[in-house]
């Protein structure tokens, strides 16, 4: 079908438009900095192999376990009726709304009692690398339930209902309607978790530190570069950070048009 | 005395008794419905009184508060869904965006596995002119006529025993929907598809219905076939539905001889002999179609079998419609009638605004309702007498 | 309207239920290890007035820059058609998507040329409060940007050419019809700024590292609380943090139904 | 020889002179409009025909590719948007949701700083039977009729010189729809209301204007009375549009003695008499309304009336609609005539399936046109002679 016509607005003239302007200064202004700063010789070793390794794959862990989880739990949160959804919901955004140092203290301190300690005692996240997964998972996942919660809601229980009257099972209503229609948003929920979980810095770095080559991850390597003064080093892990997350945007964009 | 039922009482296909919904605001029933096997049963409503929620209900997809459904003698929920033999087409049909033309025909088939019937899919493919659809990729890049009938196909190649339509032509543009109109009136009539269609358009329903059911403020107020709903509306609710133009109050004020009752009109000082069924009490509502007024030149003789209810009126507006003229009469110093005429039988009379005019009012064209509310009784009738009615 | 009667859904029965509990219990699981903690006796002094202040001044201040640049921006890109407008979104979006760190560090390495130099010569970033608010300012406002823009896009520029035939000003269209409509949406952009501003870690603790009663806020606090090993103060201070975000979740809801 | 106007022509109101809009994918134009003051006029086609944004284009809204709009003599672009003295209430009536019913109906006004003109407003409240509502909170809880009541007495309080209704009607339900255009017609009959109102409903378009303009593929192709767009289509578009049913092709075959043409049809074994004007070249389209045929019983004398163009026919299929009877006849073994009659007429002829019958298509009734493409002239030439006609 056709779009609607629509004529343009009367409002919002040359003073937004110089405002605008301005913003998107600022943000070339700070790419710039970044640039020219990375252009200069480093000051001592990159290590950026091994940082790189650590983020991509604690990102990665972190990712699948958040879609492991949380696309099964917001198919029942979108499938569900009102009951007792408000304070699931709540609770459910909390993660990405706190701060991820409190996020992160949150995990540390609950590993000091059971059950906490037994995973503690069996898995060991505490400067570990499972503690960079369970760090980043707990931050990520509840953006992964908003995302794919607003995917399947966007699913119309009717399309459902129509293939059990042709006779579907519900593995294949699961398979060939409702994941497959939810699929844009689903792709949107895995590479936005990604991005976060790639970036983390403060839940990472309060439950895993800074061990390189086992915990230490671009975002926390260049905290560590900055606060040592090897600022050429700092510039290129940010640009590192900043091209991620650009292939993200564009990624995300290519998905579903605009990311949520 | 207890007795058995007649065994030549063919038992419906489909039948609800006492279906009741209640959801947060909204409540229906309760209903009392029966679909004969190769009947095409109209559902029409004004938009808002739960069409889309009774049809559903059907489908077992809506709790009921109270009441069954019973499809070919089995209650519907010990049934699983994919055995009723039950296809529905709803209102934004339901079609999978993401597969091709092709694979959202064969999806109602390939849901429980099975291949598509060769020459049924030839055949509705030829009837549905899907020939041009089908190499398509995507079915969002169709019109909206064009993924109607890709729809309907889908539904079909199920080869259902009975298919719900909700409001299947409504999206569709005045001209296009006749042309659809007529593409399920053939498919019903050559392969005795049996059919529960809902609608508000009330053309649609006299169109399509073998019988027709109106549904007012949740509740079913009157089924029966489209020459019973146009003759005689079973209460002032139906009435004012489906012929709301002329409705007069009166009183009945005596039997004629040879059938017929003559009622006095509260409003106007005038008295009409109608047809049909004795009005219970004396207070009434009269009324009578625009289309069936019959307008006289006013200086002709008057046949024999107009002479009854003539009214000496004079045109007070008279409009062109798109394919008749609308006429509203005044006498007595009120508008009283609204008459709806072929233009050309406007023309002949040469009516205008202000001229003279008798209008005559059959004796059976008129329709008598009582006015103290519907018992429950006369949906409840209406529906008992359906199966039989619809044979 | 009466909203439109759905059937329930198909797919998502009790495997996805067990998950979504699951889920719960584990949050649950860390508000508990909190609670537990910040319930044993404080090893140390708390300061936890003058983080306070730090935090919702930093916050507030952020706020209001990132609603006086971010609202008159949205409304130029929700009403401008799309030339040039992909790349412009793209780079806005940035911010929200990258690390926080790499955030900090672009700032901290533009303030070392003009123009930076002369903004740091002047007013002073690196290690004091405007830090502090420049450093939460870069991380929310594309937040802002987002938000109000599609606020201001569901806003029918029907409506503001209505009120122009009617004889209605510029300014009146504004202040009567545009800003009105768009009121929950800008609402939710100011909370959501201030929320994630008040939570913000590294890019303030880059920018502006954690000076006691002038740059150390309850969050970067926090960190320094967990690192000198001040388990119950940690505690205190995540739950304070938790405490926050749950004031504006439930803010949100009160105005806009649920948060975007 | 240069002829200066003839000073008793009367400058329209509003005039779009060769206006076309040009956006991605779709193109509308050129057109030629004219709106004389005291005018109704109803613009008609089909869903997305374009009729919103030519519309709006008359608006200044949309910017134009080509020609120009002009108001009252001045160049629309010349006047500040609120000096030109236009209402609109587009599609979705533009009330804002959070304001009250009350401010929603003063806001034309207020918009300007003015306060409403009190007598004004006491006589809209009554006639719209905005009464009830002016104390609601909140526009949102009003139904679709009552929200229309408020928008369309929003426009009229600001006192319009024009005011632009884009489908007024669409959203209500069936039987809501006959009192809104009813309402419509009388506030335009009593203020001498200036209008332009776009629809797709050709009844509508029928009842409430005073011209119809027919907008078919982003073309005016035709602007006339109802009643010349009756009898006369300008061209196969608008024949196709209005009266889709009766259309045959056919060769001009020689001239009657006393006006008129013998007109051979192509499909059928059959010759027709048609009065009219002259086909250009020897094919043609031939076509009658269904509601203009005439049924005749197949065993009584012709009056001398009906003797021309009588054909014999058998009653193919009978279609009960709600208020008319729709009839299929086959004549020469082939489907032919479409005929639409009140179905008291149907009964007194005892219609039925099978049965013979004889329809007289009046030469008068007839209509035919040239099949050679249409000139770009017929619409410019209808909207010249537009302001005159609505004199």
């Amino acid at each position: 079908m056709r779009r609607a016509i629509v004529p343009a607005g009367v409002v919002g003239g040359r003073p937004a438009a110089t405002t605008a302007a301005l913003l998107v200064a600022y943000l070339l202004l700070l790419l710039v900095g970044l640039g020219r700063l990375a252009a200069t010789p480093a000051e001592g070793s990159l290590h950026l192999a091994s940082l790189l390794a650590v983020s991509l794959a604690g990102a990665a862990c972190a990712t699948l376990l958040a879609l492991a989880v949380g696309v099964p739990a917001a198919l029942w949160l979108a499938r569900t009726p009102r009951v007792g959804r408000r304070v699931i919901t709540t609770l459910l955004d909390l993660p990405t709304l706190l701060s991820p140092v409190a996020v992160g203290t949150a995990i540390v301190l609950s590993l000091r009692a059971p059950p906490g300690s037994w995973l503690e005692g069996g898995v060991g996240l505490l400067f570990a690398f499972p503690g960079v997964v369970a760090a980043q998972f707990t931050v990520v996942v509840a953006l992964v339930v908003r995302t794919a919660e607003a995917a399947f809601a966007g699913v119309d229980p009717r399309l459902e209902r129509l293939a059990e009257l042709h006779g579907a099972s519900r593995a294949r209503i699961l398979w060939r309607v409702t994941l497959p229609l939810a699929r844009p948003g689903l792709l949107a929920a895995a590479v936005l978790a990604f991005a976060r979980a790639l970036g983390e810095f403060g839940a990472t770095v309060t439950v895993a530190g800074t061990l390189p080559g086992r915990t230490e991850t671009v975002a926390t390597g260049l905290y560590i570069a900055l606060e040592s003064g090897q600022l050429a080093v700092a510039a290129r892990l940010a640009l590192v950070l900043v091209a991620a997350a650009m292939a993200v945007l564009l990624l995300l964009r290519w998905v579903v048009g605009r990311p949520t | 005395m207890i007795r058995t039922p007649a065994p030549s009482r063919v038992s419906p296909l489909l039948a609800a008794t006492r279906l009741e919904v209640r959801l947060p605001g909204f409540h229906l029933g309760p209903v009392e419905l029966a679909v004969a096997a190769g009947e095409y049963l109209v559902l029409v409503g004004p938009s808002g009184v739960g069409k889309t929620v009774l049809l559903e209900a059907l489908l077992g997809w809506h709790p009921l508060a109270a009441g069954s459904v019973v499809l070919d003698g089995r209650p519907l929920a010990a049934l699983r869904p994919g055995a009723r033999g039950i296809a529905y087409v709803p209102q934004d049909l339901g079609l999978l965006p993401h597969l091709g033309v092709a694979e959202n025909l064969r999806w109602g088939v390939t849901c429980r596995g099975a291949r598509p019937d060769g020459p049924l899919l030839a055949r509705l493919t030829e009837v549905l002119d899907l020939g041009p659809l089908v190499g398509r990729r995507s079915v969002r890049t169709l019109s909206r006529g064009e993924q109607q009938r890709v729809a309907l196909g889908r539904a079909l190649l199920t080869r259902p025993r009975l298919l719900l339509l909700d409001e299947p032509c409504a999206a569709l543009d005045p001209h296009r929907r006749r042309e659809f109109q007529r593409l399920l009136r053939g498919l019903h009539r050559e392969s005795g598809l049996t059919a529960v269609h809902i609608t508000h358009d009330r053309e649609e329903a006299f169109l399509l219905g073998d019988r027709i059911g109106v549904l007012l403020d949740g509740r079913l107020r009157q089924l029966a076939t489209p020459r019973t709903l146009y003759d005689r509306p079973a209460d002032p609710a139906v009435a004012a539905f489906l012929a709301p133009e002329n409705l007069w109050e009166g009183r009945v004020v005596g039997e004629v001889v040879g059938g017929g009752w003559r009622v006095r009109l509260v409003d106007f000082p005038l008295e009409l002999v109608v047809e049909g069924s004795s009005p219970t009490g004396e207070g009434c509502l009269v009324g009578i179609r625009p289309e069936e007024v019959m307008l006289l030149h006013p200086n002709r003789p008057l046949r024999p079998q107009v002479a009854a209810n003539v009214v000496a009126a004079t045109v007070a507006e008279l409009l062109l419609l798109d394919g008749r003229v609308e006429v509203t009469l005044v006498a007595a110093g009120a508008p009283l009638l609204h008459v709806r005429l072929p233009v050309c039988a406007a023309d002949d009379l040469h009516l205008a605004p202000g001229s003279p005019v008798r209008a005559s009012l059959k004796p059976r064209s008129l329709f008598l309702l009582a006015v103290d509310g519907v018992a429950d009784g006369a949906a409840v009738a209406a529906a008992d007498g359906a199966v039989e009615a619809a044979r």
